[in-house]
């Protein structure tokens, strides 16, 4: 087995159980939103370099342009820039464009029509018109690729006005956020996490809607809060698991959305905890974890019993070989261990 | 020192071309460009007593591009314009009301005074978007040709671009895609020589943009700016070329701006271009000397010109009295259109 | 008058005392830097859209290429990202570039150079070379050129590692650490506002540093702490000012640098206050005031008598019109409103 | 389906001139290109093993472009690379131990473990840097190439890039500004005409890249990249040009790799290509053609081969085993260099 999927696969997931419903993969999941858009509406159209390629975006767009042909599921030039403007203008004049890459890194290269475009239009155009776009990425972690194929880049974006950022952890979610990402009529950035790509899960086979902007409870308790998305609360989930056999009871938030931010979902949690551990798949510096750890300290102070934990990327830019990886990222043992600390303080 | 000489040759010999065309054709063109001129010179006249808190890019001397431009267009096609919006706006056949109010800050400005002057959109006649960003707009506008191709759509976008705007990146990207995908699409360069008081040959090497276009894969020409019949010719060409599927067009048209790159009045005399080159460029104002080839046909004459101005000059302080008169935004309006429903 | 100038000038600022050394102006103070810096090392360079021509970048590049030849100082062509590019690897091979912008937004075309190369080339290539770069903007504020033109983009590039941030307030602390920019052997992103160019200050006509991750006292007080840079540090010392004359005593704290940031002297003056108000130029979510509110949270928990507040930009694109502006942005007024809440908390 | 055809001519005709060059020189760039043949393929036979959890780009395939272009360069000549750095880096004169060590994560990797095989950099031969971001490393090249003109140093910069790169407007951007300033560099461009899966056609129109890069203002040849004599003298041209003070030149190279984008193996039996394709295109295999050339004037035999192989296969076995025996980071080197002193 190649090194890259060792390390993916050593994150065992709860396996879920087949009489609940249908079990499918996360990367299965989103291929299926994406064919139901697709399926549902002649305006959704899915670009991107690779789409149509044998590895199909880690299979999320797989057999889509055989089914729905050239026209609207096709390969990109490398022109992120040129690409995200496309979109807009596109989305502006009644299409729904679903523009996929592979690493939330090329974004960077599309910053300008991003942040001063897509975001914008709607708002300097007094709503004359919608920008109704997604923008989807899969967040590498673990496969040597280093500085500038690991971003994660939702930090850099969250303050930017306009913008709706998804960061799904199951594939229930993620087919579900996919499709209302999609009916959305703005700009929305969806972050996938590579590792999460062979997760299993429930998934209905038909279409449904996860609503933007709200978080859910992945598991109750009393002790302290675990707030989060995408992969980053995954581990947390699992810290929680693990922690329970300590005695620690962990409250687990999954936002699913990073932008607009549930805020009520936290605030309800940590009037019971009082107790804020943050997570979050990028660098811990004036992101995510910055932005809910601030909000916790502005509107919820009174409910907090003891500072405020994050736990994201440390500042430093991301390396690429094996052994630096391991003490780079977070993982199960360590978010644990910022949690004891955290409740025997 | 004149750098950028003018290389046409004017209307001669168009006149054998004239009876391709009704009068009435002719005259309107001459209309629309004394139209955006005097409307411009108002605003010229009144920006100094701040009323008008906005930046401001006039297109004094740049009427002909945007007039003959538009002409070849329905009000179905779309334009996309740039930081310079003024010409595209009036020719496409925008509100002037709306547009002065949006200079004026007011709540009824065409987009409610979120955008100003650099950020003209009116929807109703096609004007799809504008942007400050230099350039930002092309790739835009090769997304609505892509819209209109997709689904089957008739309409033609034109989008407008400075020289500078070839530099950027973007354009380049934009180009590549829109050949790529035989997209219903005009790229409209006005080359005035200046980005901001950036003389051309510190910005690009010795070439002609137009052929540089050319190396993307598409049809590309030179059409002389100041000559309004010449602009909507090549862009009839353009136009018919992409409503038959035959893809992509690029025009790039030499003209000049007789006045600073923004605000009002010229800047010439700070240096950064010659007077003489302004004066030159004046020489063959696309107004005047498509009045003078008018005249020379019969189809008008001093005093049929001071009619139609005196017309436009009282559309324009009605706009004008009209702005004034219009409410400023309140508080509440600060907070709607965030996110589209 | 025009307009735009008129609301600048609306900000009256304390006159400098002749009699405590030179007075100059803000722009010519970084003028100042630029030259000393040009003439000191042959290595260093300026360039930018327009550094030529009569306007000079507001004054900021004045008279250079004269003195120093359109080798070293020239006009650009309009290609951010590629200009970016290029002082990456004019960094990398022994110049000292200084890449002018007349405003940030026009930075986000280049983010893919800014934040995965030059932020980065340095680590990635285990220090074998250095990316010594200056990258300079002048955030807009009041002059009706709304969503594209105005933004402030610090709060999106705080969490990216290997970068610098310098936020000057005073014409002293321009030149300084323009100085000190230009001498550092990292990209530093120096972020000035159109407001301050015309303030006066006290400015020593030699050579001098002020050193890169320091903050300052403005103004000793015990009730409330007030951090912050540049222009909305300006605006919450004037409220300071005018605050005391109601017996509210506030401390105020110019960054100066926001990254790396000056950690320890918001702790000391927290200790004493307990309360902490982060003003920001840029939208408050997810930026500077939110990195600062967290750390309060995160590391200064123990200090803190009351919630944070964030005095930055609401989450909404800024508005052209004149009217809506007003009501856009933070003054002086609502700074102190903000503060005597509170205090009487 | 054979979708992209070898147009080139190989060493028909070169006979004559064969004795313009030292046999030795000849020798060497067989040598070379061999070597990197058989590094590679040692490399990709024991990628399997998971020893080097790094990604990889094999240029096997490929070999005449990088030992052609770099036998026109001397040790203090830049070059920059994109992902795909093995040949650029061997070929430049690299350490194969230190390369060996970057793909085994081992702190003597040429840049401590920190780049992998998409980032090899060595600045003492020349080896000035690399980015695994598409065209990353363009206009970075040209800033070097820059610093080269104004410190008035005589080295120059070459910089690879591949037929997908060209689709960045940062390359346009670089392109413009190195004909403005007619800085020492050469763009050499590899035409595989595959980005990871995805054929040219469907990312750029039916053109010419190296006609397109000519309209930036700059000298922009074809040359065939399977030939490592033709590929050697245009880049020679290019060089001389460069140091002459000629400015930049533009080098389309069509070549094909034999694998996989990354990994090891060729992925043709997903179906993305035809494996009819690569193996017309192994026919002209720059490796085996110029053995056959140097073989048909005497200059080689299968004999002096194999001595040869031989001792590349030594070395890189030693290289190897020197990679797996050095040793791991450890925590404390995650943190150091984040900022220069
Ligand atoms: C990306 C970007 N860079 C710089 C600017 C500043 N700027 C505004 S207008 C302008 C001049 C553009 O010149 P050109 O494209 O030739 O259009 P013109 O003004 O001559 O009509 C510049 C540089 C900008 N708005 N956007
Ligand atoms: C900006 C950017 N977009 C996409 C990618 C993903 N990617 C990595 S290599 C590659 C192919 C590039 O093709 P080409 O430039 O022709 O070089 P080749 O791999 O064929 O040598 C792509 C698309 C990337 N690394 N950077
Ligand atoms: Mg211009
Ligand atoms: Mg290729």
């Amino acid at each position: 087995m190649p090194w890259d999927e060792g390390l993916v696969n050593s994150l065992v997931y709860d396996a879920p159980d087949p009489k609940e419903g249908r079990v499918l993969g996360y990367a299965q999941a989103v291929n299926e939103a994406l064919e139901i858009a697709l399926k549902q509406d002649p305006s959704v159209f899915v670009f991107g370099q690779g789409v149509d390629d044998p590895t199909a975006m880690f299979g999320v767009t797989k057999d889509l342009q055989d089914k729905f042909g050239e026209k609207r599921v096709f390969d990109s030039p490398l022109s992120e820039e040129g690409m995200m403007g496309m979109s807009v203008g596109a989305a502006m004049n009644g299409l729904r464009p679903v523009f996929m890459h592979n690493r939330p890194d090329f974004i960077l290269l599309a910053f300008n029509q991003l942040v001063t475009h897509a975001a914008k239009m709607h708002y300097m155009d007094n709503g004359l018109t919608k920008v109704p776009m997604v923008v989807w990425a899969a967040i590498g972690r673990g496969w040597g690729s280093g500085a500038q194929h690991s971003q994660a880049i939702q930090g850099l974006l969250i303050g930017v006005p306009g913008l709706k950022i998804v960061m799904p952890s199951t594939p229930y979610d993620a087919k579900g956020l996919m499709l209302s990402a999609i009916l959305d009529n703005n700009p929305v950035l969806v972050f996938e996490h590579r590792w999460l790509m062979k997760k299993d899960g429930i998934v209905p086979e038909d279409f449904y809607r996860v609503p933007l902007g709200k978080g859910i409870y992945r598991r109750r308790g009393k002790d302290v809060t675990i707030v989060g998305a995408s992969h980053a609360l995954e581990l947390g989930l699992q810290a929680a698991n693990k922690l329970a056999a300590e005695g620690i009871d962990v409250e687990v938030i999954d936002l699913r959305t990073i932008k607009p931010l549930d805020e009520e979902i936290i605030h309800e949690s940590l009037k019971k905890t009082g107790r804020l551990v943050v997570v979050d798949t990028g660098w811990s510096m004036g992101g995510v974890c910055a932005e809910i750890g601030c909000l916790a300290a502005e509107k919820w102070f009174d409910s907090l019993k003891a500072p405020v934990r994050r736990i994201g990327l440390p500042d430093i830019p991301h390396p690429a070989g094996y052994t630096l990886e391991q003490f780079f990222y977070p993982d199960v043992k360590r978010i644990s261990q910022t949690i004891r600390e955290l409740v025997h303080q | 020192m004149i750098r950028y000489d003018y290389h046409g040759t004017g209307f001669a010999g168009w006149q054998e071309k004239l009876n391709h065309y009704e009068p009435a054709f002719l005259l309107k063109l001459f209309r629309d460009m004394l139209r955006i001129r005097i409307i411009e010179e108002e605003i010229e006249r009144r920006y100094w007593q701040d009323h008008m808190k906005s930046p401001i890019h006039l297109v004094i001397g740049q009427e002909a591009t945007s007039v003959g431009a538009c002409a070849a267009l329905t009000r179905a096609d779309l334009l996309y314009a740039s930081h310079r919006t003024h010409g595209n706006y009036l020719a496409k056949g925008g509100d002037l009301k709306a547009m002065l109010c949006e200079m004026h800050c007011r709540i009824n400005g065409c987009v409610g005074s979120r955008g100003g002057s650099m950020h003209l959109m009116d929807k109703s006649v096609g004007m799809a978007g504008s942007s400050a960003i230099v350039a930002g707009v092309v790739p835009i506008a090769t997304g609505a040709a892509f819209a209109a191709q997709m689904q089957d759509e008739s309409y033609v976008t034109t989008v407008f671009l400075g020289d500078a705007a070839t530099e950027e990146g973007a354009v380049s990207e934009a180009l590549n895609f829109a050949a790529l995908k035989q997209l219903p699409i005009v790229y409209f360069c006005e080359n005035n020589f200046y980005s901001v008081q950036s003389p051309l040959h510190t910005r690009q090497p010795q070439r002609e943009i137009y052929k540089w276009a050319a190396s993307y894969g598409m049809p590309s020409v030179l059409v002389d700016g100041t000559n309004v019949l010449a602009v909507y010719e090549a862009m009839q060409a353009a136009v018919a070329r992409a409503k038959q599927g035959g893809g992509p067009t690029f025009i790039e048209s030499p003209v000049y701006r007789f006045r600073a790159h923004g605000g009002a009045g010229d800047d010439s005399k700070t240096g950064y271009r010659d007077i003489a080159e302004r004066e030159a460029w004046q020489k063959v104002c696309p107004v005047e000397t498509y009045f003078a080839f008018l005249k020379s046909a019969g189809l008008i004459d001093e005093q049929a010109r001071k009619v139609m101005a005196g017309e436009i000059m009282a559309e324009t302080m009605e706009a004008f009295d009209f702005a004034l008169a219009s409410p400023n935004p309140t508080e509440a309006d600060l907070y709607t259109h965030v996110y589209a429903d």
